[in-house]
């Protein structure tokens, strides 16, 4: 089996969850990657504290849209004020997968916007 | 399958290809053959000095060695020393156009007008431009088959707004070879400038700036198997010879006074600070390794890699190339999409089979958007490649249709 | 005679000499050493490809190459990688800062303090902003044991309009070093933005552009054991964040729009189309090579050859040198003329005792015209040069007086 | 001897002939060499067509000066329709001296202010 290509990402990549638009929403961010043109955004509605519902929305390589798809199954239910605390580690544990350097912002990509969303940080996440 | 035109067989020139690579990547930048990379290293072993003002027989040869690169450059390229000036890249060789002659005669409500295929290079000084002088940057529509459309150029021409007219020669993403000598014609004629990109056009075919007879006409060192850091802008005299400088620093002067300075005669009034010597060199031998294949050789040589590269990605399903059908209509790079995998995981897929292609916007997002694709993969080639190359890569793209279940 | 505080022996390490010159114009350009060279050879020859947006491993071993260069390049200038923007020699540094600080900053009846110990690079980019801005270019004057006065430079202030201050760190002619963090600090404190031209500087002193504090540091490769092509401007970067970009096009974009675009992050926002990748792969094992030999160590070697380049000049009847007297004081240049010798000839009858000396007015006519003189001769130095050259050039020029039948 | 600096150069370097400034005078250029930072001005009176009086001015290397030196010697009493014909090889004939191509300047900026002065044209001899 492929290293980086395993079947659960294909089939994330290929029948992405929590994907669509979501008005109205409370929170959103979009944003690129600038490597090969990934665009990724992201609507939240909160309800108490926590992400109630999220989608991601955009276009990219299998590796970032496996990423948002794993990661919103995670996140929804998440108190917002925890999103600021995920780090890299939390997104590439995730994936499950080794991650090379050329495809680190890939993986990033949703954890990125999420952030932004949850916190106005920018950042790529560390 | 049409017949190998022309068995350029000179990879042995270029000491990168012991990596056993197929580099498909020659629009984004060439590889270099030994002659180049001597020709810098003997420079620097034996010759190195700094140019036009020493004394020293070791200056007086560095200066030779550059100012005899140029004029073999101009020579090249149907052009002359004077009006030839090195420039660090096509992008650098555009904004001295952009600053130099634009923001002296683009004015408000003027319009500056490229076309929808163009590189962002030929993209963001005019938008820069437009936007500090209240001007409108226009662009040509690119047709399905990915032509432009000299009746929508004669009509916004005859508006008569044009200032500057901005084409590229050879699409770096759709391979499309314009028009360009009808386009500066017409530009002429409706009393606007002419710009060419030639940074795809010049490593790839015999092309005579005479002949194209645009005003500006800019290109770049490191896609004509030179070195990275030296671009080259050639311009009409008269042009030239009018515009104020754009850098102002050692080299470009004629003398300096404590209030102002008197500018140096073309080419080095362009010319700021100390030249890019050993890159002129180096792009010396280049174009005169070029010269040496021949540039009749070098055009037939891609056309018949695109045309074959065309006829085997034809044979992939779920596959689409981008650009001009036809081979002649069209320069050594093909961009294309496979359905159901991004171009992203394209290049990683042909890159674990030696096979280096480029996944992304190309530097051409409003393109891109045109063809509503946010991005592209992209083969491209020049004359150390062969159709081996092109076949490992309809190999890797099979390979990578099976690891995504297709 | 003061003695050889260092016993660097490098010569080896630099194949021009093979040639035999007493080569004594470094601070035109310097020599490179085998490391530089071959660390391009064999960027060009192994890891060639673009950088910044290739997937596959070559472009990502190109961009490593590249970008872990700048990494070491801040490191030894005492910046950071995204401040340390790469050009293609100081003189673009320069002309970047004054246009796109400049352009928006220096408005009518403001001023631009200099003086009139610069390099026509930090002379020519002002006068053009001024003459386009409608504002004043000012010179801080040189004594006559070439020193500029830090009063001065507060009065000046104290009339408030100054809203930039570009100085030399080190003169290419008086050898001058400029207290330039001094120069910093009450330009900061008067609300003025500096600037400075460390071209001769940082090739041959230990320099922290933090400690300097300066908003712009630039300085230029050629003369740091370096590749042509390749300067570096280090900023401030919340002025280099603030500032709209200079050229426009690939590489230093996030996103191009039809009608406008968004800027990538520094440093690339100001880096625009195909960097100079090989001059960086360059500049970063001339700074390795030069901090292997220990800057300190560089700083007394060029101390010590000044010293005994004053003493063994001094010999020489009708010989008058420039600048201060003092070694600590000055960098390894030192210009001189002989009475009943113009430095032209001077030049020429060394050259043909195989030593490299320039003649002329060095980018410096401002100074010529303060100092009275048409031109000047100029020995220069670097890490390789030993008291043999100075030998040959005092022995060279007492010969040269024979010729003349002084 | 030196090749290049025989004594009769060295002598017309050591003492020009007709340097000075001349006022009034009819014709007059300044320009400079580029290369070393020469400058020569000169001034002419001109009588009956023929050059009457010229003078020679600036600071230049051996070699400018020499052949100013020299040259000032044959323009006295030159038609001065006559001098937009003079070409590079006739002052580097007068000098004597083999010239490489380095001080070719040197050796033709005299001719450069006089052809300047006497016709306009500031090219430089070839
Ligand atoms: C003091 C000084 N500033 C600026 C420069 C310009 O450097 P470059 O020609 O590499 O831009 C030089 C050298 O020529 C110099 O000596
Ligand atoms: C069509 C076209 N124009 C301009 C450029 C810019 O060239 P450079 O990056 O060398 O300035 C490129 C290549 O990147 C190109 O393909």
């Amino acid at each position: 089996m492929d290293e980086l290509y395993r079947d659960y990402i294909l089939d994330h990549y290929k029948q992405p969850r929590n994907f669509g638009t979501l008005e109205p929403h409370d929170l959103e961010a979009h944003d690129h990657n600038p490597l090969c043109g990934d665009e990724l955004g992201v609507h939240i509605r909160v309800d108490d504290g926590k992400i109630a519902e999220l989608r991601f929305h955009g276009q990219g390589c299998a590796i970032s849209q496996a990423s948002a798809s794993i990661a919103s199954e995670e996140l929804i239910g998440m108190p917002v004020e925890q999103i600021g605390k995920l780090d890299a580690d939390w997104v590439v544990d995730l994936l499950g997968i080794s991650i090379s350097p050329t495809r680190r912002k890939c993986a990033l990509l949703s954890l990125k916007v999420t952030r932004g969303a949850a916190t106005g940080d920018a950042s790529w996440p560390e | 399958m049409a017949p190998l035109a022309t068995s350029l067989d000179v990879r042995a020139d270029f000491p990168v290809f012991d990596r056993g690579f197929a580099y498909l990547d020659s629009a984004a930048t060439s590889q270099k053959p030994r002659q180049v990379i001597e020709a810098m290293d003997s420079y620097y072993r034996c010759s190195n000095a700094n140019v036009h003002r020493g004394v020293y027989k070791l200056a007086q040869e560095a200066t030779d060695l550059f100012e005899g690169a140029r004029e073999r450059v101009a020579r090249f390229a149907g052009s002359e020393a004077a009006t030839t000036i090195f420039t660090r890249n096509a992008t650098e060789a555009i904004n001295l156009v952009a600053y130099a002659w634009g923001r002296e005669h683009v004015g408000e409500g003027d319009e500056v007008l490229i076309t929808q295929m163009e590189h962002h290079s030929n993209i963001v000084p005019w938008q820069i431009l437009c936007s500090e002088r209240g001007a409108t940057l226009r662009y040509l529509h690119v047709s399905d088959e990915g032509l432009l459309s000299l009746d929508e150029l004669d009509q916004v021409l005859a508006e008569g707004r044009v200032k500057l007219v901005s084409v590229v020669h050879v699409s770096n993403v759709l391979g499309t070879i314009n028009p360009v000598s009808e386009i500066a014609a017409r530009a002429r004629a409706a009393g606007a400038v002419s710009v060419i990109d030639g940074s795809q056009a010049m490593p790839q075919m015999a092309v005579d700036v005479a002949e194209v007879g645009a005003d500006f006409y800019a290109w770049t060192g490191h896609k004509a198997l030179g070195p990275t850091g030296i671009g080259v802008l050639h311009g009409r005299r008269e042009l030239l010879e009018s515009m104020r400088p754009f850098l102002g620093g050692g080299d470009m002067i004629a003398s300096v006074g404590f209030d102002s300075s008197t500018y140096n005669e073309l080419p080095w009034k362009f010319e700021a600070g100390t030249s890019a010597i050993a890159e002129g060199v180096g792009l010396g031998a280049a174009i005169d390794y070029l010269g040496g294949i021949g540039m009749e050789t070098v055009r037939a040589h891609e056309r018949d890699l695109t045309h074959y590269t065309l006829e085997r990605l034809g044979e992939i399903d779920g596959l689409r190339t981008f650009g001009p059908g036809d081979p002649d209509m069209r320069g050594g790079v093909v961009s294309f999409e496979v359905e159901g995998i991004h171009p992203h995981d394209l290049a990683e897929l042909c890159d674990r089979e030696g096979v280096c292609i480029r996944a992304g916007h190309h530097c051409a997002q409003p393109l891109m958007r045109e063809l509503g694709v946010p991005a592209t993969a992209r083969a491209s080639f020049h004359v150390y490649n062969n159709r081996e190359d092109v076949d490992r890569l309809a190999e890797a793209l099979q390979k990578a249709r099976k690891v995504f279940g297709l």
